[in-house]
């Protein structure tokens, strides 16, 4: 008997939050997103867990923040104009060194946009988007499968480094049902405050002060140079891409999370026509996955980035290929997913154009 | 007689308030369909009616557009 | 031969469109297919147009979007305008004849009209018609039996629904046996 | 035959997307009668930030601008104090104004903002599908209060012109609710104070207008109406709260 569950991907991270042992949530109702926040409203209580809706985004990821503080494995959801508000909060965390997960179920924008998928967040996500020389590892979920098992990688990697984690989704791979299997829960009875954290001194020797002021320059310097140390062990250890029919590819479509996983129809559709295509799908956003297009430049003929936005991600391939290979690029604006055929056919024309 | 009640069919939306609001019951859902697939309200029974107003006040739709009072002839 | 099965079901709010979805999604998943289900609404709270891509697969599915259908099951007119120069050739339209009297315009596709919601009205539920044209899609094309349909029921209709249960099996039944007899009345 | 009561020429001929039987087509009625009657509909900029009513600008035929989901009285501040001379209502939820926007709310009533704010009060987030709002009642299931609002965990409704009241800034604060024909009339009584107040350059006024949500309340039209009757109006009960001198 399979243990499969039919699930909204929504729903799924919800649950797969829990089992990694998240421990309280705070958000604020925002569509496309809001069967997260009902979820986490109905599991939480059952499992004697926090759920509280906040009064705004700001108020939010402050909450976030304050139990983020305390070592307490904590999220928030949100969509694109909430967490805009947030980006504040997200500064703040970046440099207090506390861990957190923050999902953005991507909408169309700017300002208020639509309420479609889209991945136009990429930048903010990837580049910061608060204030302030910082980072946040970003992943992007392809599958409700995989949006389930990163759930647990986004909480370890935020508790290792002790860095915000924010997982981009967007409203399709939200609202699409699919099987899910969850991984084993996360035993939560004998959790232990961190030393680091603020709860109350207790025994600890020393009290803790959790700050992200400094007013020397010379010692805020220091605290920025801590900062980016992180980063670079991140960025040497953390990396993650999926490969898909590369081994022998001649072009290589690059694409992150919805518009990668049609990508894979794109690369089959491809195949059967003759075109030897493949798919370079970064999980990790930040740190990207910046080797792996450098060693496939030496292979491929050139690069097709497709994304839902006017080329985020293509800058970062770019930037990867250095000059290398071509780099292309097709997507769609507003909320509007590319379908696999107008991909192929984009494809076909550049193929034919370039052989 | 004129119709006391002017009802703008397109815009109902069938939602029974005024239906429920009029204190001589003359008005009732019909069996026609709008282009929305709502059946719209009708006043039935132009007589009875008071001009009261209850359902233009009540109508959250602008679709009872007008009330009116017949004016009685001086002899 | 690698089966996948592309199905879009399409109606308007109300007509249990997504429930014929999931059900179909969840029938899949416990055959131990792969799956996925991605629901489409329009704008409107209520009563606007909704549709559903459904997936029953062989192997992994890659994009969980459909651009041109294999199957439709068509629950009203705006449906059927929208979703009939998409279709595949040689794909199947499993029309809701009540509401839609008129014939389909291809002659490339496969075509099944079912009398459905007159069918659910006898069984003395309108709202079972998805189901009676959900039984009709599975008998002509076995993309998951009738029982693992049944079955799956009890997944959706639960607590104070459970009541529904015998209706809806008893819709998929009729279904299944309209498309076999609407079929043989064309061969 | 004498006319007695017709839809004003300020209410667009656009049908409104809102569900069968929501309020919210009265208040924009009576905004649309008041702006008519007091010949304001063309200096007239009204705010619409997020919630239902996001809309509005189709349905009300004046100068519309969009707020971000809160920031609604701090725009209509920046219009006002700019253009003195234009009219500026702000047509705000209970989500939006009570919860998100509750600063900017409080801080332009107590600045004295020569603006109109119209609160539409149902109790829920209606747009995005029937969260619990400040103004939730106890016990109200919601679907992020799915075991009912309970004080301990959510705290209490929040009432809004109560909090204004007391502070000096407001020159006019006001209850009315939209469930029956005579709240009704009322309510737009209170409205046209509070307009007039605008009009005479007296300063801040605030109405909040008690409504329903049929559908996320899962109740025929007549059924929420009675709800308010029975179960909402004891919580947030009708009247003025707040008449300076010099109102009319």
């Amino acid at each position: 008997m399979s243990e499969k569950v039919l699930m909204k991907g929504a729903e799924a991270i919800a649950e797969s939050a829990i089992r990694a042992g998240c421990m309280a949530f705070f958000g604020y109702p925002i569509t496309p997103q809001n069967e997260t926040p009902e979820y986490f409203s109905r599991r939480m209580p059952q499992v004697g867990r926090v759920f509280l809706q906040a009064e705004s985004e700001v108020a939010a990821i402050n909450m976030v923040y304050g139990a983020a503080c305390t070592g307490t494995r904590v999220i928030t959801t949100s969509s694109s104009p909430g967490i805009s508000l947030m980006q504040e909060g997200f500064s703040y965390i970046a440099n207090s060194n506390v861990p957190c997960v923050v999902v953005n179920v991507m909408r169309g924008g700017p300002g208020l946009g639509d309420i479609a998928p889209a991945q136009a967040d990429y930048n903010q996500a990837t580049k910061g988007g608060g204030h302030g020389d910082y980072h946040s590892i970003v992943i992007a979920p392809h599958t409700v499968q995989e949006a389930a098992d990163l759930m647990f990688k986004a909480f370890g990697l935020a508790d290792k480094y002790r860095i915000m984690v924010v997982m981009l989704m967007d409203g399709l791979m939200g609202q699409m049902m699919e099987p899910v299997e969850f991984r084993e829960w996360v035993d939560v009875k004998n959790n232990k405050i961190p030393v680091w954290a603020t709860a109350g001194q207790g025994k600890r020797a020393r009290r803790n002060i959790i700050t992200s002021l400094e007013i020397l320059a010379e010692g805020l310097e220091k605290m920025d140079i801590a900062l980016q140390e992180k980063y670079t062990e991140i960025k040497s250890s953390e990396v993650c891409c999926e490969e898909y029919m590369m081994d022998d590819a001649e072009y290589a479509i690059t694409a992150f999370g919805t518009v990668a996983r049609i990508s894979k129809t794109v690369v089959d559709l491809a195949r059967e026509r003759g075109i030897k295509a493949g798919l370079i799908r970064p999980v990790t956003v930040w740190p990207f996955p910046e080797m792996v297009f450098k060693k496939r430049a030496e292979q491929v003929r050139f690069f097709f980035d497709v994304e839902m936005n006017e080329g985020q991600m293509l800058l970062d391939v770019r930037l990867s290929v250095n000059g290398k290979k071509p780099v292309y690029y097709y997507g769609r604006l507003g909320g509007i997913v590319p379908s696999a055929e107008e991909m192929l056919d984009e494809l076909e024309k550049l193929v034919g154009g370039k052989k | 007689m004129e119709t006391r009640v002017i009802v703008n069919e397109e815009r109902c939306k069938s939602c029974n308030l005024c239906v429920e609001v009029c204190p001589k019951k003359v008005l009732r859902i019909s069996d026609r369909l709008n282009p929305k697939g709502y059946r719209p309200v009708e006043l039935f029974d132009n007589e009875a009616c008071i001009s009261c107003g209850f359902c233009y006040l009540i109508c959250p739709d602008a679709a009872i557009v007008e009330v009116r009072r017949p004016v009685k002839a001086k002899a | 031969m690698i089966m996948e099965k592309q199905v879009i079901i399409s109606g308007f709010g109300g007509q249990g469109v997504m429930l014929a979805g999931e059900l179909l999604a969840e029938a899949g998943k416990t055959e131990d297919k792969f799956v996925t289900f991605l629901p489409s609404y329009g704008p409107e709270m209520r009563g606007g147009t909704a549709y559903c891509d459904v997936i029953v697969s062989d192997k992994a599915i890659a994009s969980p979007v459909i651009s041109f259908p294999w199957a439709a099951i068509i629950l009203n007119l705006p449906s059927l305008n929208k979703f009939e120069p998409l279709m595949k050739k040689g794909g199947i339209i499993i029309l809701n004849k009540t509401v839609i009297p008129q014939d389909v315009k291809r002659k490339d596709v496969r075509v099944c009209k079912i009398d459905a919601q007159t069918i659910a009205e006898e069984l003395g539920n309108e709202k079972v018609t998805n189901l009676i044209l959900l039984g009709a899609y599975a008998e002509l094309e076995k993309t998951v039996s009738i029982e693992t349909l049944k079955k799956s029921l009890k997944v959706f209709l639960t607590g104070r629904k459970e009541k529904l249960i015998q209706i809806n099996e008893k819709a998929l039944d009729i279904g299944a046996e309209a498309a076999k007899k609407y079929m043989a009345s064309r061969a | 035959m004498k006319t007695l009561y017709k839809v004003p020429g300020a209410v667009t001929d656009c049908p409104t997307t809102y569900c069968p039987g929501c309020p919210h087509g009265v208040a924009h009625r009576i905004i649309g009668e008041l702006l008519d009657e007091m010949q304001l509909t063309r200096k007239t900029v009204i705010v619409w930030p997020v919630g239902c009513s996001v809309f509005g600008y189709y349905f009300i035929d004046t100068d519309a601008v969009e707020a971000a989901h809160g920031r609604a009285c701090a725009m209509a501040t920046g219009i006002k104090r700019t253009h003195p001379e234009s009219f500026v209502i702000t047509y705000q939820g209970d989500g939006d104004l009570a919860s998100i926007g509750i600063a900017e709310t409080i801080h332009a009533a107590a600045r004295g903002e020569r603006i109109c704010v119209i609160y539409v009060n149902n109790g829920n987030y209606g747009m995005t599908g029937g969260q619990m709002a400040p103004t939730t009642l106890l016990g109200q299931v919601t679907t992020t209060s799915p075991y009912g609002r309970e004080a301990h965990a959510n705290g209490f409704p929040l009432k809004v012109p109560e909090m204004l009241a007391v502070i000096d800034g407001p020159v006019y604060i006001a209850r009315a609710s939209l469930d029956s024909p005579k709240h009704i009339i009322q309510a737009k009584k209170f409205i046209k104070k509070a307009f007039k107040v605008q009009v005479n350059d007296l300063g801040f006024s605030l109405v909040e207008l008690i409504s329903s949500c049929p559908t996320n309340w899962k109740m025929t039209p007549e059924e929420s109406l009675e709800r308010i009757r029975k179960q909402v109006l004891p919580v947030f009960p009708i009247g003025e709260l707040k008449v300076d001198e010099g109102v009319a």
